[in-house]
């Protein structure tokens, strides 16, 4: 175990800013990259939906009007 | 009333027409006709004011259009060769940034209703570059839909079309002139406009 | 008013539409940059001293490429008929065009350029004064680049016309943009580089969207 | 043999795609927690860089994952050209937004790696230099398959993008390594005690790994959504349980 | 082989016809290269330091910005349709026009160049190794060029695309190019350098028309 | 012979039309109708090779095209929507260079000949970007003077056309059926020809 305190752990023997910058930055990126192609995902599942459901309206309509 | 008084033009070193003279009353058309390279298209963006005349003047009701070119302007409707539609735009938006530029902001509900009218209805939403040629010119056209001017100059508007949209063209025509709309245009085809209008033949 | 909204707006929506595109002028800005020091050597020092000059030139070439476009589709497809048909004056709807076209590759240059100049080792005031003198002087690369863009519209070849047309009259904004910084680095003072940007901006608005107004009309005759 | 072709084709990818993600995913989580406890509680402090070193925790494994990617872009163009199969181009473009990620992420963490042990965020040197054009790359294949609105040709410009781009990898890598080097990294800390190289090395291999299953997943979960967008007018979309309701 | 030089005469025809076109390519090159001092300041030993960076990549700025017009007036007017169906290989015709596109936009920046050099205060000796640099490099730039410019055809806002797209392929190029210049003022010799120039011209000329017509079948479909 | 089995064409997410079979014998015509973006367009690309089927082949004299398209290239002309001329060059520039291009170099006096015929005496030295709609067209309808192609394909060449033009185009197509030639084309008008041929209805 190489830390003392959490203090010290942060403080990363004066290259916090540069250790934490780059990890902080790495999984932020990450984290925002799942959430963007998760959206990406839902988005095009919701208009995919709403276009199904366009259609077979649609259709039953044309049916109904059907003698 | 728009009066054309010995309007020539100069193409090169060659001059295309001289002595130009019509008058287009109110609610009646004019129809410019001619064999190809004629001068029809040169003609027509002279009275839209895009080209200089080399002789002769115009008169809007009854003032020389030069003492007023903005009240003209404000007045006039043209539609040349090219449609001014942009690519990436889709019909919808293409005809309610035209508007919005030309300084009558069109709501959306209007400009659908002109898409469908003029058989666009299920493309509203495509970018322009896909549409095919003749839906293109009638994204052109819905303009004439949306349009309060009280002149139309259009060049060549059925080309391109097929049998439907001329008809619904030509209906759309009527009922400008019906409004006491003032209407331009060349055609290399015959057409059938009611109401009274003229005939203007160009070339030799 | 409307008219001037109208067209900002289109403009931007045109640029919207290609998403890429406002991006694509940054990295060129960002890959020219990048040239120089692959074109002279990884020499810091040296970098450090060619840094304003470079970065000023980049972005008067990455302004300048932009510039093919602001007219010539619009005059293609008719638009720009339509535009001079319109009951509001031509000036105003160029000045919006040129607006829109400084807000999508002039502005988004003026907040790239300190990450590049840390990379020429510059300093946070030399970052600062670079910034300052690049907002003074873009606006003036897009409104000087109109002119040109409406002098070479439709003239074949027009893209490198235009570069030969504009390019000289941008020498004075990277003159005193880039002596701007360098007067900062050298400890002089940045202030009268800056003001004579400024003045050259309050000509540029006051004149050019009448200039190319003027060179539209000659090309739609 | 087995039939490739059948998983080639979208209706089929897509499902096994759907039930293949979350392993990777899973397995990405372990991998980076495992590597994350090695980097900051196993491995020791350098004794030249102080803490600073553990930058290369995610630098190295960034950077290798970033030349990587785009091999595999370029591998899929190829299948891609050759067997004209969609899935090809749609794993391409599900590959880059990943790719040019982990590319920016060497360039930052190497830029605050270099700060504190150069002295300057940025020096032109060799593999710096070729970084940030392999990133141009793949910025400049986003950028090209977005302006195009057909899928299939954006698809296949993309392939000669990648292609052409890959020819140059090499080129730019070794042409620049010959116009000069700067860049010393293998030698900074493997010079160490071995026990030290090694708990290292195991970080940083943990840590790749993560990084690759963490791709993986990502691009199986983005041509879903792609294969999605493509198809939505295939019979097969309809009949999703997900599209039902 | 008679179709290949019909499309090389028509395109020089074309370039004759706008007298004005090879010329402003050419004086492109002249006022970027210019801009330079202006921007950077007149100290004779450092402009002769960066001398072959800056020609260099000036060079690449030239015959880039006169890419987007290789197909792209083509695809426009229905040309590009003809020579697709013409019954010689559209590879051959792509490579007549890369030719044309080099004798137009390439050969007269290898004339120029030691005449800026000059203003750069290069030797003799250096400024020739310039120009064998610039005739073994500018080849390169228009065979990569056109695959670039086929890969951005009918794209909007594809000048910029364009660019992003080629200059980081343009990037051995000038750094064997600008390289064999430095190598040689420094003493060492440019043979290195110019041989490897060489290889990668014969791998363009191999491979780029064959690329670029792929991309141009994808723009046509 | 030129023989379609089943084309299918999609664009975007659209099937544009689908099991699309057609014959053309030897010295008959095929003319394509439907309303604006039924695909006529892109129908004739797809013959011409520019753009591929979704489904279906099409068969050249028996052969399937795919397998012998060079062949099929060079007994083939297309004309687009696009009229393929270069604004810079002369009316006999254009005519000569795209046939120096096509690889069958062009003499001038036959090249003067097509121009004079078609109704562009006089024109001929003129750069194209001043001539008239009308007259691009004929520049680029004169190329069928010049051709040797047994298959014509085109597109809409119609428009544009004054009368006169339109009767000399008629006269030409019928020379070429009356040569054994094959004919493919589109247009919104009504059109008479000599010889026999059919026609091909796509959309609704
Ligand atoms: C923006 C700056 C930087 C970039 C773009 C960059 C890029 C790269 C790349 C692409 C690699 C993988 C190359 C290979 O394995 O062959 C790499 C590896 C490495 N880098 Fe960096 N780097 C940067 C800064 C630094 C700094 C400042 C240091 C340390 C002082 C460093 C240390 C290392 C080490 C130790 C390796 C592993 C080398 C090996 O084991 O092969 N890097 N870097
Ligand atoms: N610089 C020039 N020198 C000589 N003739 C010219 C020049 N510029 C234009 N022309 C001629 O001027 C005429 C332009 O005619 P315009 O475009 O007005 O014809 P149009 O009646 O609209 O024809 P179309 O029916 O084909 O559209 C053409 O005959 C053209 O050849
Ligand atoms: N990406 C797309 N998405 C949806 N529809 C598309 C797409 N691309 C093209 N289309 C449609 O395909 C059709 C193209 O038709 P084409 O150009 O072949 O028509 P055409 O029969 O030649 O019409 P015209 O008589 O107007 O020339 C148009 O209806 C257009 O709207
Ligand atoms: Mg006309
Ligand atoms: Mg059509």
């Amino acid at each position: 175990m190489n830390w003392g305190s959490a203090a010290e752990f942060f403080a990363m023997g004066g290259y916090g800013l540069y250790v934490w910058g780059s990890f902080g930055v790495t999984f932020a990126a990450l984290l925002i990259e799942t959430q963007l192609a998760r959206k990406r995902f839902a988005d095009t599942r919701r208009l995919l939906r709403r276009e199904l459901a366009a259609d077979r309206e649609a259709l039953n309509e044309h049916a109904s009007r059907r003698p | 009333m728009l009066q054309a008084h010995g309007l020539a033009c100069d193409r090169g070193d060659r001059r295309l027409f001289s002595g130009v003279d019509f008058v287009v009353p109110a609610g009646e058309w004019l129809q410019v006709e001619g064999p190809n390279g004629a001068g029809k298209t040169s003609l027509l963006r002279i009275v839209a004011g895009l080209a200089g005349a080399a002789e002769g003047h115009l008169e809007w009701e009854g003032r020389p259009v030069a003492e007023a070119r903005d009240e003209f302007h404000a007045r006039l409707l043209y539609l040349g060769h090219a449609p001014a539609i942009k690519d990436d735009l889709s019909a919808l938006e293409n005809l309610q940034i035209a508007a919005a530029v030309a300084g009558r902001p069109l709501d959306e509900a209007t400009a659908l209703a002109a898409l469908r009218r003029i058989g666009l209805a299920g493309r509203e939403d495509l970018p322009s570059r896909v549409l095919s040629q003749g839906q293109k010119r009638r994204v052109a056209l819905a303009r004439l839909l949306c349009s309060q001017a009280r002149l139309w100059v259009l060049d060549e508007p059925f080309v391109a079309l097929d049998v439907a949209a001329v008809d619904q063209l030509c209906n759309i025509l009527d009922e400008h002139l019906a409004r006491g709309g003032l209407l331009l245009f060349t055609s290399h085809q015959a057409v059938h406009l009611a109401g009274s209008g003229g005939n203007l033949r160009l070339g030799r | 008013m409307n008219a001037f909204i109208a067209i900002v707006r289109r403009d931007l929506l045109l640029a919207a539409r290609r998403k890429s595109e406002v991006l694509t002028a940054l990295f060129f800005f960002m890959i020219v940059v990048s040239l120089f020091p692959l074109g002279i050597g990884p020499e810091t020092a040296m970098l450090r001293r060619i840094a304003p000059g470079v970065l000023w030139v980049a972005a008067l070439l990455a302004a300048m490429l932009s510039l093919g476009r602001l007219f010539a589709t619009d005059h293609q497809d008719g638009t720009l008929e339509q535009m001079a048909l319109s009951p509001t004056p031509l000036a105003v709807l160029v000045s919006g065009k040129v607006l829109a076209h400084w807000l999508t590759s002039g502005l988004p240059l003026v907040l790239l350029a300190p990450v590049l100049g840390l990379q020429f080792d510059l300093s946070a005031r030399a970052l600062g004064v670079l910034m300052l003198s690049l907002l003074l002087g873009t606006p003036i690369l897009s409104l000087i680049g109109a002119i040109g863009a409406a002098l070479t519209l439709g003239v074949r070849g027009g893209g490198v016309l235009l570069s030969l047309l504009v390019l000289p009259l941008y020498i004075p904004a990277l003159i005193f943009g880039a002596g701007a910084v360098e007067a900062d680095v050298a400890g002089l003072g940045a202030g009268g580089h800056l003001s004579l940007l400024g003045a050259l901006l309050a000509l540029g608005v006051f004149f050019a969207p009448w200039a190319a107004t003027a060179a539209l009309r000659i090309a739609l005759d | 043999m087995i039939n490739w072709f059948k998983f080639a084709s979208p209706a089929s990818f897509y499902p096994l795609a759907g039930k293949l993600w979350p392993w990777f995913a899973a397995l990405a989580t372990a991998f980076c927690a495992a590597g994350l406890w090695i980097s900051f509680f196993v491995a020791p402090t350098d004794f030249q860089q102080g803490e600073g070193y553990r930058i290369i925790f995610i630098h190295v494994p960034a950077s290798w994952m970033s030349m990587f990617i785009y091999c595999v872009m370029a591998f899929w163009a190829a299948i891609g050209i050759t067997f004209n199969t969609r899935l090809s181009g749609m794993m391409s473009a599900a590959l880059a937004p990943t790719g040019a990620l982990f590319a920016f992420l060497s360039l930052w963490t190497g830029a605050l790696w270099g700060k504190p042990m150069w002295g300057a965020w940025w020096v032109w040197d060799a593999r710096l230099t070729s970084e940030l054009i392999l990133f141009f790359l793949y910025l400049g294949y986003i950028a090209l398959t977005s302006a195009i609105d057909d899928p299939r040709r954006a698809d296949k410009a993309g392939a000669i993008v990648a292609l052409v781009g890959v020819v140059n990898v090499p080129i730019i890598y070794f042409s620049v390594k010959w116009w000069n080097t700067l860049h010393q990294g293998a030698s900074v800390s493997l010079t160490k005690a071995p026990s030290m190289a090694t708990t290292m090395l195991w970080g940083m291999l943990l840590m790749a790994l993560a990084f690759w299953m963490y791709s993986i997943a990502m691009s199986l979960y983005r041509v879903r959504a792609i294969i999605l967008e493509r198809e939505h007018h295939a019979g097969w979309v309809a009949e999703l349980p997900e599209m039902q309701r």
